[in-house]
């Protein structure tokens, strides 16, 4: 008797599961289908490719939040860690370090950025919600400062640069080959990896995790350079794309980056969740914001439509 | 129980000062585009020159930081005001505070519904919209397809700027799509991507300025669609490079740094008793790579 | 107040949590309620008193049927419940906790502190309690907010009151005091049920005891008629042998020596010896330190000074991490916030500790992980359906045994072992002994800190009793008794 | 010992609580006293009125995101809530419904906004964060849809509604004056009724305070319906004040809010918090807008300080 009801519970709860994994799959295709039903260029492979390009910022941004939020924190201040990281990484190439080397020295700069709201959440002991809210005013400060608020052009950074967010490969958009490419690391480092349990367990429990001999200030310390790291990579196809590094580039990121990842099924309260959900949250987000520029809704109408959807998707999942 | 405003101010005969005994007071409404820092630039510059001082403060784009920013312009005891306003309606109580500390207010770039105005300096935008429709005519004929990216909604600039192209676009051209993307180039780049998907016909884009024309720049030639026309609006650095460089077609060009010294010089007519205009045009340039 | 519950059944999903539970309590009676982890006693008394909704079955309350709505309800009718999970409010007084949801107020809704203070000075004074009603629970010791939670139920006047293991987190002194007050209230005619995994108190303060097994009522019998292995029988289903396993294991080297460690006001100058397969008893009254001096050696609270010699080296251990690595365990008093993650599966606990026996430069093997977690559940006999569920859904015991899973599996050749048994039953205690042995057997030092003075004599080869903050005596195995231990805990030669 | 531990414990603790309530406090009258010697002006009369009034919509939004956060909830849709609101309330007066009716109408349209949030979040179960994330992007684009993208202007309101944001009563701006108000009823409310009682119950340990009696879904709802309420009376001082509702006013608010109501000394877990400490927190801010500008510190530059200032009041806050 007991076994058969283990039985059962174990099938059930397995269906759940996969409900809960399908749940924003079966969003997304939906969302899609309306679309191509309403406007037949959505599904026009040009579009699709478009849509992809579109979205790989809002994607990677949204890779590294997942670990964030998984960890049970949350990191406000993506958009500004793009822009600083965007307008120093164009002033370095600005005075002539080769392209290649200016890029790896962007990541770092976003990672370093990261670190810190890292180091003010672990040592400080200051709540991420409160700690990246002052980071993010304060890097947005930076970058103004830098930049004395006018966008850096003409900084060169030839092919090399040129082609890391407007180049194509085989015919994808070199974008989408780096956001596939982020995704499979990170995929694999939550999900195969010591260190992703290590960031569930935290999330799960930080006081357990700490006492079961997990270094869980350096994991968050690490986690947040991860997001500080996606968003500045975010922040390099960004400028490449541009042409130009903007002052004001990523302002509001954070918001559509946590909704893609919350609509991927990631719990904000951590220890539960999974990246390719959030890379569906964030096609999602994207198909909305594409389908409805194609359907020609105003945009005043499709910010009332994007919240809706949000929590449509959010109920959704909740449904199971 | 009284008003905001409501005691007037001293109405007498204007105290002449020398320009070294000028404190200017100067709201702007953001900083974070270049346009705004070059009109900054020439006040800031242009007072130094004769030895006054300036106090700024920013707006950031936001109607209650820009009247609490004049409040505290006012409670410095300033000289005179120079506003920017971010929103012409919303500015007038501010101006109103002004009238009534008795402190003499000129507005730049954008206008002021209400208050007392010593005057009005800027470019004719209405007039600037129709230039951009011509030139577009110019290049491609009468009743092509044609993009409109709009600037910030409710903006003076935008309504203005839309009134003058669409005077003329009305009869002449197709205006296939007309869609904001808020004075900001990465939303010009992404509009623009997505317009172009729907539309692959368009032979021209008017952007109500230069930012967003520089995205909508890019999205074109990643479409492979380098001969669509475009056209911006202000004249800023990176705009005129790529005219230079053959990629954008044109720029209705400003002249924020002339805007910020012309007020200056007002300030100083001011201030030595001389009468003022009502309004003060600032130079409109079509610029071209021709 | 006459209570009567009747073939009560309730499911929770697919789980039959009670299938027919017949209980009742007589007025001024103490009815203990007795079971297994899991066994549905506190869900019982949840449907007594609105929390749950039963499936079918009937409550009587001076022969009426009667069902309150919620715990609200319940509670100004007369029937109060002490939950097993304490319920407070840390960050709040020791007021408002006391009357929370029941507050005094004037016509305009003010809350009146001054009368609400002299209700509870009177409760207070009834029990001989002195805490002061400014203090936030969170200050005060888990016996103290035991008091609390016992006062306020006689702020409303209760007729019945469940109290749901309350002396799981108590020691023996306050265990002395609770009883004082049980046998005040019974005067006052108060009905209450006990439930409790100790048998002593069971046989000390109950008139009457039901035994559950499986979600059915198997037994009630005057206590004076029953005996201690009767109701172990019950409880199990069949006859336990010996309690305590025979404590023959041989001691060998020295593997953990603590060496002046201090930490002011917590505690100061510990020293002392572990040796390898020996089962050491930290015994004491509650608050005397044995926790914080454990927390100190695992590295989770900073020491003042002294030292932690691994195997004669000296080691330096300032992070949880550090004792980790060097193959010490600790499995803390607290298991639902410091020793599991509630929401993940057995494997993922399990698993937490011991990364390096399945992955490779930072990769984890599934299959290898798999192998590893399904040995250790194997090995201690976890009852669970299959190691993916939640360890939440597991029972008391099965989630303390998944936490000594976890600390097995990561090797460690010293365990600290904080109030091991505590809410666990008879059954899965004795599996938890069992357990202990026989690592003691294969050469683990063990260190138990125990508050369960009949545990710590039946286990240990040797005790250490901790007053105020220092050692106060040594015992060997062949001194333990009740009366030396207590007579050191609280001070004396 | 056992007594004497508790003796000292206890002496630490209220010395700690002391600390803690008058952390903010100290922080706000050295902020003044700096700002007071490098520019004098600051301390006259006219200018701590004009910084009262400027405080007053941040303060007004605060206390009522004291109330949620205290819930252990979060409203991010405060600035779109004061948005909708101004924008219908002036279309109400447009129409020629008596000012006192339309401010009253504004207020319970507010309250309603809150509500929808408070449903969303008890009924629906959904986080607080990405529930107000997603009414924050609906009301917004609900403005943007009523105003048409415009600012409402002209729409008259006579002197009361004039009055309401621009008045003066013995000297002091009527602002002030409703901002006082509002303090003191909602002080009360808080600390002082069993409503506060519940308040904090739930966000303390939701599930005692089931078993306590307590209605959660009710009090919580209640909560972001005064969240709203604020929002919308904020939103109608700014509109009287600008002579003119803004479909984009309000941007951005909630940041301002949250951090008041951090540096205040609540916290975001919920359970703790005074509202006191939220006057003090929105003041602390107001100073430092005022302050900076009054001292002529350039914008960007003014947001690296405004966000080392919030990290440097929650620390202090941390270290007790
Ligand atoms: N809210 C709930 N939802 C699902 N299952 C529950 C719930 N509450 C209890 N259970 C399950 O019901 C069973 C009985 O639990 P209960 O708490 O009544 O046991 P108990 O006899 O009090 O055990 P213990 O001695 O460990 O306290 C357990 O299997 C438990 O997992
Ligand atoms: N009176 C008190 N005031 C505040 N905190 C207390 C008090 N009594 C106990 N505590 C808390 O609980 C701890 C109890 O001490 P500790 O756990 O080290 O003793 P113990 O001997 O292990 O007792 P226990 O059997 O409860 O585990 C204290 O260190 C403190 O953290
Ligand atoms: O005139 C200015 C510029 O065109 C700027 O690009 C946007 O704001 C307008 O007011
Ligand atoms: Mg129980
Ligand atoms: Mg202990």
């Amino acid at each position: 008797m007991e076994t058969k009801n283990a039985a059962v519970t174990r099938k059930k709860e397995r269906r759940s599961e996969l409900y809960r994994k399908l749940g924003p799959l079966i969003a997304l295709i939906v969302l899609m289908l309306i679309v191509t039903v309403l406007n037949v260029n959505f599904i026009r492979p040009a579009n699709l490719l478009n849509l992809l390009r579109q979205v790989s910022v809002n994607a990677l941004i949204a890779f590294g939040m997942t670990f964030v939020i998984i960890t049970g924190g949350i990191d406000l201040s993506v958009g500004s860690t793009l822009a600083l990281s965007s307008a120093l990484t164009a002033g370095i190439i600005a005075i002539g370090v080769p392209p290649v080397l200016a890029i790896v020295s962007g990541l770092l700069i976003g990672a370093f950025l990261g670190m810190i709201n890292g180091l003010l959440i672990t040592k400080g002991n200051v709540a991420p919600f409160i700690g990246t809210l002052a980071t993010m005013t304060i890097y947005r400060g930076l970058t103004l400062v830098y930049t004395e608020g006018n966008p850096i052009t003409g900084f060169g950074g030839g092919f090399a640069f040129q082609f890391f967010g407007r180049g194509y490969l085989f015919g994808i958009p070199f974008p989408v080959i780096i956001t596939t490419a982020a995704f499979i690391i990170l995929f694999v480092i939550l999900h195969k990896m010591t260190f992703g349990r290590k960031t569930f367990a935290i999330g799960g429990n930080e006081q357990a995790a700490y006492i079961a001999g997990i270094k869980s200030d350096r994991v968050k310390t690490m986690v947040y350079a991860i997001s500080g790291m996606m968003s500045a990579l975010a922040g390099l196809i960004l400028t490449s794309r541009l042409n130009s590094a903007q002052p004001t580039a990523g302002t509001a990121y954070e918001l559509d980056a946590i909704a893609a990842v919350v609509i991927g099924g990631t719990s904000l309260a951590g220890g539960k969740g999974r990246i390719v959900g959030t890379l569906i949250g964030a096609l999602i987000i994207g198909t909305l914001n594409n389908g409805l520029n194609l359907l020609g809704v105003s945009s005043f109408y499709q910010q009332v439509v994007r919240g809706v959807v949000i929590i449509i998707a959010v109920l959704l999942d909740r449904k199971k | 129980a009284t008003l905001e405003g409501d005691q007037s101010g001293d109405d007498g005969e204007v105290e002449e000062l020398a320009a070294e005994d000028i404190t200017i007071g100067l709201s702007i409404s953001t900083l974070n585009n270049p346009f705004f820092g070059d009109l900054q630039r020439g006040v800031v510059e242009a007072a130094e020159e004769n030895g006054s001082t300036v106090r700024s403060v920013d707006a950031q784009d936001d109607t209650a930081t820009q009247i609490n920013g004049i409040d505290d312009l006012i409670q410095q005891g300033v000289d005179i005001l120079l506003i920017n306003p971010v929103d012409s309606d919303a500015i007038t109580p501010a101006i109103e505070s002004a009238n009534s500390a008795g402190i003499p207010v000129i507005t730049i770039d954008r206008s002021s519904e209400g208050g007392d105005v010593l005057t009005f300096i800027a470019s004719d935008n209405v007039e600037g919209g129709e230039m951009a429709a011509e030139f577009i005519i110019d290049l491609v004929g009468e009743d092509a397809d044609v993009v409109q990216l709009e600037g910030v909604p409710g903006a003076s600039a935008t309504n203005e700027r839309g009134e003058g192209f669409m005077n003329v676009a009305n009869d002449r051209l197709n205006v296939v799509e007309s869609q904001s993307a808020n004075f900001n180039r990465s939303e010009g780049l992404t509009v623009m991507e997505n317009i172009i998907q729907s539309y692959s016909d368009i032979e021209a884009v008017f952007a109500q300025n230069d930012e967003m024309a520089l995205g909508a720049l890019e999205a074109l030639e990643a479409a492979g669609m380098t001969d669509v026309i475009v056209v911006g609006f202000d004249g800023n650095d990176d705009a005129l490079a790529e005219i230079e460089a053959g990629r954008l077609d044109a720029t209705i060009a400003q002249q924020p740094y002339e805007m910020g010294t012309i007020a200056v010089d007002t300030v100083y007519d001011y201030f030595s008793g001389g009468t003022i205009d009502e309004e003060i045009g600032a130079p409109l340039e079509l610029i071209s790579a021709e | 107040m006459h209570v009567e519950m009747k073939g009560i059944t309730k499911s929770f999903g697919e789980n039959k949590v009670l299938r027919g539970v017949d209980f009742s309590l007589h007025s001024g009676e103490v009815h203990a309620l007795m079971g297994e982890n899991g066994a549905g006693k506190s869900t019982l008394m949840n449907i007594l008193t609105g929390l749950h909704k039963k499936d079918s079955g009937k409550v009587l309350i001076n022969d009426e049927e009667r069902l309150y709505a919620n715990p609200k309800e319940a509670e100004e009718n007369g029937v109060s419940f002490i939950h097993q999970e304490m319920i407070t409010w840390p960050d709040m007084t020791v007021l408002e906790n006391m009357f929370m949801g029941k507050e005094i107020k004037n016509k305009l809704g003010w809350v009146q502190t001054k009368e609400m203070e002299k209700k509870a000075k009177s409760v207070f004074g009834e029990l001989g309690i002195d805490i002061s009603f400014d203090r936030t629970m969170k200050t005060l010791s888990v016996g103290q907010q035991q008091l609390v939670e016992i006062a306020k139920t006689l702020l409303n006047d209760a007729e019945v009151i469940i109290m749901d293991e309350p002396t799981a987190a108590l020691t023996d002194r306050e265990i002395r005091t609770l009883f004082k007050i049980i046998r005040q209230l019974q005067k006052k005619d108060v009905s209450l049920v006990y439930i409790s995994h100790r048998m002593e108190e069971i046989f000390e303060i109950s008139d009457r005891v039901t035994v559950m097994r499986d979600g059915v009522s198997i037994s009630t019998k005057d206590t004076k008629d029953t005996s201690y292995d009767e109701i172990v029988r019950h409880m199990v289903g069949r006859d336990l042998e010996d309690y305590y396993p025979e404590m023959d294991n041989a001691q060998g080297e020295a593997v953990l020596e603590v060496r002046n460690l201090t930490h002011l006001p917590d505690y100061e100058d510990i020293s002392f010896t572990l040796h390898s397969g020996e089962i050491l008893g930290f015994s004491g009254l509650m608050g005397a330190g044995r926790t914080e001096i454990m927390r100190g050696i695992f590295g989770i609270d900073k020491i003042d000074s002294g030292d932690i010699y691994l195997d004669g080296e000296k080691i330096d251990i300032s992070t949880p991490n550090d004792a980790v690595k060097r193959g010490i365990g600790f499995l803390t008093e607290d298991r639902k916030s410091e020793g599991l993650i509630l929401d993940f599966s057995v494997r993922d606990n399990i698993s937490m500790t011991a990364f390096e026996e399945f992955s490779k430069g930072g990769w984890i093997n599934d299959k290898e992980e798999e192998e590893f977690v399904d040995l250790l559940i194997k090995r201690l006999t976890v009852k669970t359906a299959h190691m993916e569920l939640p360890v939440g859904a597991l029972s008391g015991g099965n989630q303390q045994k998944v936490v000594l899973a976890k600390w097995i599996g990561a090797g460690s050749r010293v365990l600290i072992l904080d109030e091991p048994t505590r809410g666990v039953d008879v059954g899965a205690k004795r599996e938890i002994y069992n357990l202990m042995k026989e690592l003691a057997e294969r050469g683990v030092g063990i260190i138990m800190v125990s508050s369960d003075l009949p545990e710590v004599i039946g286990v240990s080869n040797r005790v250490l009793v901790v007053h105020e903050g220092t050692i106060s005596g040594e015992l060997k195995r062949e001194d333990l008794s009740e009366e030396r231990i207590m007579t050191l805990a609280t001070g004396g030669e």
